[in-house]
């Protein structure tokens, strides 16, 4: 059978992989793709710790369920964010959307 | 182990008794057998598939008063088989600079959203796919991939028209995946479940006759899902030039087509399980499998035959007015509706069978008629907009 | 090893490349596609762990919604289709560094963890993992406030997300 | 598991039909590719402009109220099923749910963003 | 109404006045005199009902008119102080009551009442006569009135009080109490005209003199009333008491405690009755008006300090060393008056002296414990000298209008030499002068004063006491010479200045207080007789047996000796004879043989007590005190602290404040926070993923920080 720690691991990994695209991408929109895949890596730990412990006790998965609802307005606002963003500056650069620059 | 009562049990075990004698150990046979199986069904489908073409051919002439293919072989049966032979060996072009593997995975993609959706279809008691109890999520997350390989196909072949018409029909199937899925949700609160197998069992009064209003919202959703008919945004051939599958050519436009044509059918099925008891029968389906596939099949293709009728019948609506007529008519009709049956099961579950049945099926005729009723003033406001006060003027002068 | 092990593999396999691909290839609508198909991988992952509701709701929220407006977003936004320029930012390897890092220490701290090789104990006969969810959400002692605080979660997404995008003021919402 | 293993033979024999269709067709079907067949198509007329015109904001609205109506059906479903089980109660806490997102609704309504032009 | 209330009685009257003028009447001087004089009758009448009752009563010593309340409650007994009129208090109330009258009526004359207000009088300044056009239009300067004339009677009003309360009192507090009023009153008096800076200094003199001796009778009470508890006479005398007293022993020049109790409480009276030592303060007090010199300076005032020291007779006696250190300063300051008074000029200090002479008399015979004859000789020497002082009033009177009539205001008309022949001028004030001067210089078997003078003479005889006999006698000897000097000055002769020739005698008011006091300077003596006089049985020695009755047991009477009436008799005759002799034809202060500088300037003692007392003092409180003390030291130490402080203060903001705080830390700091912001201001690139991996950063170092700070617990 599968141990938990394989999904953990593999869950890490997603989630470091969605950090690096946070980090790196130019694009805001790449951006949130990032994060989607860090949230996804959230989620699949939720449910490894869900199977892995007392099954009856549903917690992991009304997390995870939250988790899907926070993901889709964070996506919804991020994304309308950066659509204002962009029709007003014309630019969904990350590094140009620094209007917040002191 | 009767033959008649569970062929493919029967058959199952067969098979997996000839491969654990070559060799094979228990679970990888068992595997394999049950590999065997879906391929087989899929096959079937196929054919049905095929069949369909040809159905829809003739349905479509006489609607339209003319007599449809009847040339090759008798009634025309033949002229599917001839145009699946034409696609296969027809060059498919591959417009410049589109995106080579988009443009390959689209086809596939859909074709592949309508087959997997067999996976859940019961086609008896014992006899169905899977039985997932997260049935009816399903269908919508196949529905989701199907958008999915819209947009792909519209995307990749970097044509305007298969962009514009791609994202027009995905609008329009994303904005009435909402009624549908409320549509979904009565059955469910109904059975309890969402799984097929329990839809039906529930149903000893069919789902019809307790809301028969989600029955049409279920119906008219999946048409527009489908992209068919009234709501066939997506290859409107007067305005887009078909759509997204406007670079395709060959074989890929064939599994686009035939694509199409089994979703309905699939469809046709679920409005069939999901309201008319899918293969129950007064208790036919408990004699053999054998009874219950062919129920199951007829309600099917009536469900298939209404959907043909709507789109020969229909004319196409306005984009703008299709969008508007589902956000600012359907979906809250669709989650009254729910609110409506939510309330009515809650109070009324425990009461007689008939005392439940009559309370649901009123309390869809009074949502019905306010529905109705609200519709008749907006459109006389709307009317009044359009001619000015003329019809009470002509009332008046005593006509 | 046993089928699932191996399955497993497969699918932790392809989810994590298409999620690299996600991070590092130039045209947005591809990185979109690869999400959908980490997507499609985390889904098959859940269907691993039995949840059957979190798998098809992955499938039906994630690929069939937020994948869209995410084409729909980069659509929009994109004066020419075409990218322009490299993808990743000038500082991409200190990110890639603190990826690393990160990883590192997770993996690092969960080396430690005891809890590290429970193994995954047998799904009870007749569960419905959707009924106890069901239960779970709504039966009045569990997380019936999330479940009403979620509604009021989306409909501020709804109303923040539309004011924002496309309110007047800011810039012609038709154009 | 043997559930999601039926699924996923479902999958693969689902692709497998249309990768065998259309590679039978590619072997079958002749390849003579030329820079005029490959033209994009429209209606016979030279392409004019680019062919990923600039979008309409309507989209993205429509799939945004897609998106968080989507969300909530996910979280009526577990409502829905068990909703015979808990009586009154859970009724009324999913109207009091279905009530605010219809709120939302209403609120894109009156701000004039489900029209389509 | 019983003696008791009556003696209650007796010291209000005065007090009364005293409230009555300050208050009320100080406006009309006729309303206020009256009501002075008034009070004095009052007072008078009460004391001779209260004496007559007095001598009605058998062995009045044994059960004296007494009567005491409680006044103090000191824990649970009570303080008690009241009245009581013993035989002796009795005789000495008798001379003060009427003495008293006298010296207010003679006031009423002496202040000029009814003469015209002063051209240029001032408050404070003797009246220096007023001009007044007679029908004729003459223009002639006539004695103007006392400016301060009821406030003159208002402090007699006191005065009395205050000798009538100490009469009457029957212990020491309340005695002590009258004691000071009569030294505040002297003070006031003395000091009448304060306009005169010489009168100012008296009055101060006066007072700080007697304030010393005072200490130390107050210390004397004070170990007293610690002894014994009570400061009432009938209680300190009983028998076990005065043993009690004896017994203790306060370490103090081998003196019992009564006999240290008595030397305080004798120390006061050396004060108050200007013996030796504190005799300075009286020629000066001359620098009051007349009257009060005659009450305060010859009647009653110095008359009081005698008549305390006869009350603790009984306690003195008990101790010898006291007795003779008593009688010793009686003597002695009787012989050193005496040679005083022979050289000076102004006529009231001549008395002024022959009263400290006197007083030493007396003093002197209770040192040798003569105590009936002692007594005998205050009341006697009370009445002639209050009417020799009388007396010189008149005649500075007289000369005043010859001053005012010549207008040659340079003449003093107190000094003797500018007199002369006044006899003719002045006839009642030259016979009752010579009356009280043949009293005073003990002209025998006539006058009071020879009987009063014979019986100490005749005791220092018979208890042995030769030195002490010796030294009186020479002292009788010098005061019939000095007075005779005096009566021939000022009477017999002829003028020897004009104003002399114009003066004129004067009114009523002031020449019967004088006929009257001269018939007692007489008629008293007789009183005294001893029954065994040249053992003639003339008279019963009244006296001797009624003043005898206050003491325990009875001082017994001496056995007739010729030696000391002989004695007298030469003294006596020889110094009024020399006298006259002498001085009938010297006319002027050089001529005076007498005039010695050292006894002219009274043995130059005030210049002595000027420098060993008054000097040191003003330069302790002067220099030391004020210069070093208080500006050296304390002012020194505020001037120190000031200016340290404002150093302290400079230096604070000079280095603490200007430079650490403000550039330092206030500065410095602001431009450390400005810098660290400029440096810091970099971090917000505004570029979001910057951001991210920031905190990244710092959540792997936060973390990886944690993580082995806690150990590899988690």
């Amino acid at each position: 059978m599968i141990p938990l720690s394989w999904y953990l691991i593999f869950a890490a990994g997603l989630f470091s992989l969605g950090l690096f695209g946070v980090l790196a991408r130019r694009n805001a929109v790449a951006i949130l793709l990032g994060v989607e895949l860090m949230l996804n890596a959230v989620n699949i730990n939720l449910a490894a710790f869900w199977r892995y412990g007392n099954v009856t006790d549903m917690t992991g998965q009304v997390f995870a369920i939250i988790v899907f609802a926070v993901a889709a307005a964070e996506v919804a606002v991020g994304l309308a964010l950066v659509i204002s963003v962009y029709r007003s500056r014309n630019t969904v650069v990350a590094d140009e959307i620094d209007m917040l620059k002191w | 182990m009767d033959f008649l009562k569970d062929p493919l049990k029967l058959a199952a075990d067969w098979l997996i008794g000839l491969m654990t004698g070559w060799g094979m150990p228990e679970g990888v046979a068992a595997g394999v057998a049950a590999f065997l199986g879906i391929f087989v069904l899929i096959a079937i489908l196929m054919v049905i598939d095929i069949f369909l073409v040809w159905l829809e051919r003739k349905v479509v002439a006489r609607f339209q008063d003319r007599i449809g293919p009847n040339r090759l072989g008798p009634f025309g049966l033949i002229q599917p088989f001839a145009d699946i032979i034409k696609l296969l060996i027809k060059e498919d072009i591959t417009p410049a600079n589109a995106d080579k593997v988009v443009y390959n995975l689209a086809p596939m993609l859909s074709m592949m959203s309508v087959l997997i959706l067999w996976a859940i279809i019961p086609l008896a008691p014992s006899m169905l796919g899977v039985d997932l109890n997260v049935a009816a999520l399903y269908i919508i997350a196949t529905g989701a991939i199907g958008t999915l390989s819209i947009i792909m196909a519209g995307w990749s072949s970097n044509n305007k028209f298969a962009l514009l018409g791609a994202f027009r029909q995905v609008a329009v199937m994303v904005s009435f995946e909402i009624p549908m899925v409320a549509s979904l949700l009565i059955p469910t609160v109904l059975a309890g479940s969402m799984g097929m197998n329990a839809i039906i069992e529930k149903q000893d009064i069919w789902f019809f006759i307790l809301s028969p209003l989600g029955a049409l919202i279920f119906l008219i959703a999946a048409i527009a899902e489908l992209g068919r008919a009234p709501f066939d945004m997506g290859e409107a051939e007067s305005e887009l030039i078909s759509g997204y599958n406007v670079e395709y050519s060959g074989m890929k436009f064939g599994m686009f087509y035939a694509g199409e044509l089994l979703h309905a059918f699939t469809f046709g099925g679920f409005w069939g399980i999901l309201f008319f008891g899918g293969y129950r029968f007064f208790g036919l389906e408990q004699v053999s499998p054998f009874l219950s596939i062919p129920i199951l099949l007829f309600k099917a293709v009536i469900g298939y035959w209404i959907i043909m009728w709507v789109k020969y019948t229909m004319m196409r609506i306005r984009i703008d007015h299709m969008l508007a007529f589902n956000w600012k008519f359907l979906t809250p009709l669709s989650f009254a509706l729910l609110i409506v049956t939510a309330l009515v099961h809650a109070l009324a579950k425990d009461a007689a069978l008939w005392v439940y049945g009559l309370s649901m099926f009123l309390s869809n005729l009074v949502l019905g008629w306010i529905v109705v009723e609200f519709l008749r003033r907006y459109s006389r406001a709307e009317r009044e907009k359009v001619e000015g006060p003329a019809r009470p003027a002509m009332e008046a002068a005593g006509h | 090893m046993t089928t699932a092990q191996i399955i497993f593999l497969v699918v932790a396999a392809v989810t994590l490349v298409s999620a690299f691909m996600v991070v590092t290839t130039r045209n947005l609508i591809h990185a979109a596609l690869w999400l959908v198909a980490t997507l499609f991988g985390v889904a098959v992952t859940y269907a691993l762990l039995n949840a059957n509701f979190l798998a098809v709701v992955q499938v039906v929220v994630y690929i069939g919604a937020i994948a869209i407006l995410f084409i729909f977003a980069v659509m929009l936004t994109r004066k020419e289709m075409r990218d322009q320029g490299p993808q990743l930012n000038s500082a991409w390897w200190i990110s890639a560094l603190l990826a690393v890092l990160t990883f590192g220490g997770l993996v690092g701290m969960l080396w430690g963890w005891k809890g590290m090789d429970t193994l995954a104990s047998e799904m009870p006969v007749g569960f419905d993992s959707v009924s106890a969810l069901g239960d779970a959400l709504i039966s009045p002692n569990a997380f019936v406030l999330p479940f009403e605080v979620a509604s009021v979660l989306l409909l501020a997404a709804l109303v923040g997300a539309v004011y924002v995008a496309f309110n007047p003021r800011s810039g012609d919402s038709r154009k | 598991m043997n559930q999601w293993l039926l699924i996923a033979f479902f999958f693969i024999v689902g692709l497998i039909i249309p990768v065998g269709a259309i590679g039978v067709a590619a072997i079958l079907g002749p390849k003579k590719p030329n820079p005029v067949k490959q033209e994009t198509y429209e209606c016979g007329l030279e392409t004019v402009g680019d062919s990923w015109v600039q979008f309409k904001a309507q989209y993205y609205i429509f799939a945004l109220v897609f998106l968080i109506f989507d969300v909530e059906t996910v979280f009526l479903f577990p409502w829905a099923v068990r909703l015979g089980q808990l009586g009154l109660f859970a009724v009324i806490e999913g109207i009091v749910f279905i009530a605010i997102l219809i709120a939302g609704l209403v609120y894109t309504w009156r701000k004039g963003m489900l029209e389509w032009a | 109404m019983t003696t008791e209330t009556l003696i209650w009685l007796i010291p209000l009257p005065p007090a009364l006045a005293f409230f009555l003028i300050v208050l009320f009447t100080n406006k009309n001087k006729a309303l206020s005199h009256s009501v002075g004089v008034g009070a004095a009758v009052l007072s008078w009448l009460a004391s001779m009902v209260v004496f007559f009752r007095a001598l009605g009563v058998e062995h009045l010593g044994e059960h004296p008119f007494v009567s005491s309340v409680n006044w103090l409650p000191t824990g649970d007994t009570w303080f008690k102080i009241g009245v009581a009129i013993d035989p002796l208090g009795a005789a000495v109330l008798f001379f003060v009551s009427i003495t008293i009258f006298m010296i207010f009526l003679y006031s009423v004359g002496y202040h000029n009442f009814g003469q015209p207000k002063g051209d240029h009088d001032r408050a404070g300044l003797p009246p220096h006569g007023a001009t007044v056009t007679d029908e004729q239009g003459h223009k002639h300067t006539v004695p103007s009135v006392e400016p301060m004339y009821s406030r003159f009677f208002a402090f007699l009003g006191l005065f009395a009080f205050g000798m009538y309360t100490l009469v009457v009192s029957d212990n020491l507090l309340t005695m002590f109490v009258g004691w000071e009023i009569m030294g505040l009153c002297s003070y006031l008096l003395i000091g009448f005209w304060y306009g005169k800076p010489s009168a100012r200094a008296a009055a101060i003199k006066a007072f700080m003199t007697t304030r010393i001796g005072d200490v130390f009778m107050l210390l004397g009470i004070a170990f007293l009333y610690s002894a014994t508890g009570t400061l009432t006479f009938r209680e300190i005398f009983t028998e076990e008491m005065l043993q009690h007293l004896v017994s203790i022993d306060p370490h103090f020049l081998g003196l019992t405690g009564a006999g240290l109790i008595g030397l305080l409480l004798f120390i006061g009276t050396v004060g108050k009755s200007a013996q030796w030592p504190l005799h300075v303060w009286l020629p000066d007090a001359m620098e009051g008006p007349t009257p009060v010199s005659a009450m305060i300076h010859a009647a009653t005032m110095v008359s009081a300090g005698v008549y305390a020291v006869i009350r603790m007779f009984p306690l003195l006696s008990l101790d010898h060393n006291t007795m003779t250190v008593v009688a010793f300063i009686g003597t002695f300051t009787a012989i050193f008056a005496a040679t005083i008074a022979v050289a000076q000029n102004d006529i009231k200090r001549v008395l002024a002296y022959s009263t400290i002479s006197q007083l030493g008399f007396m003093i002197a015979a209770l040192g040798i414990g003569a105590y009936v004859a002692a007594a005998f000789h205050l009341i006697t020497h009370a009445f002639f000298k209050a009417l020799l002082f009388l007396g010189s009033g008149s005649v500075i009177h007289g000369m005043e209008h010859g001053v005012l009539h010549t207008g040659n205001h340079s003449v003093d008309p107190q000094d003797m030499f500018n007199m002369g022949g006044l006899r003719k001028k002045m006839p009642i004030t030259f016979w009752t002068f010579l009356i009280g001067g043949f009293a005073l210089s003990g002209f025998p078997l006539l006058t009071a004063g020879f009987w009063s003078k014979d019986e100490i003479l005749a005791d220092a005889w018979a208890n042995g006491h030769l030195v002490v006999f010796v030294t009186l006698a020479l002292a009788a000897f010098m005061t019939a010479f000095y007075t005779m000097r005096q009566i021939t000055l000022t009477f017999l002769g002829e003028p020897r200045t004009k104003e002399a020739e114009h003066a004129q005698e004067t009114p009523w008011t002031m020449t019967v207080p004088l006929m009257v006091l001269s018939v007692f300077a007489i008629g008293y003596g007789w009183v005294g007789i001893p029954e065994n006089f040249l053992n003639l049985q003339l008279a019963p020695s009244w006296f001797h047996e009624f003043v005898g009755g206050t003491l325990a047991e009875h001082p017994e009477v001496i056995p007739f000796n010729p030696i000391p009436l002989i004695v007298s008799l030469v003294v006596a005759l020889g110094g009024l004879l020399l006298g006259w002799l002498y001085y009938r034809n010297v006319n002027s202060a050089k001529e005076d043989f007498f005039q010695i500088p050292l006894l002219k300037n009274k043995y130059y003692f005030d210049e002595a007590y000027q420098v060993v007392f008054i000097k040191p003092v003003i330069w302790l409180s002067e220099v030391f005190t004020y210069k070093w003390l208080d500006q050296g030291l304390i002012d020194g130490i505020l001037h120190f602290f000031g200016p340290a402080t404002g150093g302290i203060g400079g230096f604070i903001r000079q280095y603490i404040d200007l430079k650490v705080i403000n550039e330092f830390i206030g500065d410095g700091l602001a431009a450390v926070t400005q810098e660290t912001g400029r440096t810091l201001r970099p971090i917000q690139t505004g570029r979001i993923q910057q951001y991210m991996m920031l905190s990244l950063v710092i959540l792997a170092v936060v973390g990886a920080l944690l993580y082995f700070m806690l150990g590899a617990g988690l």
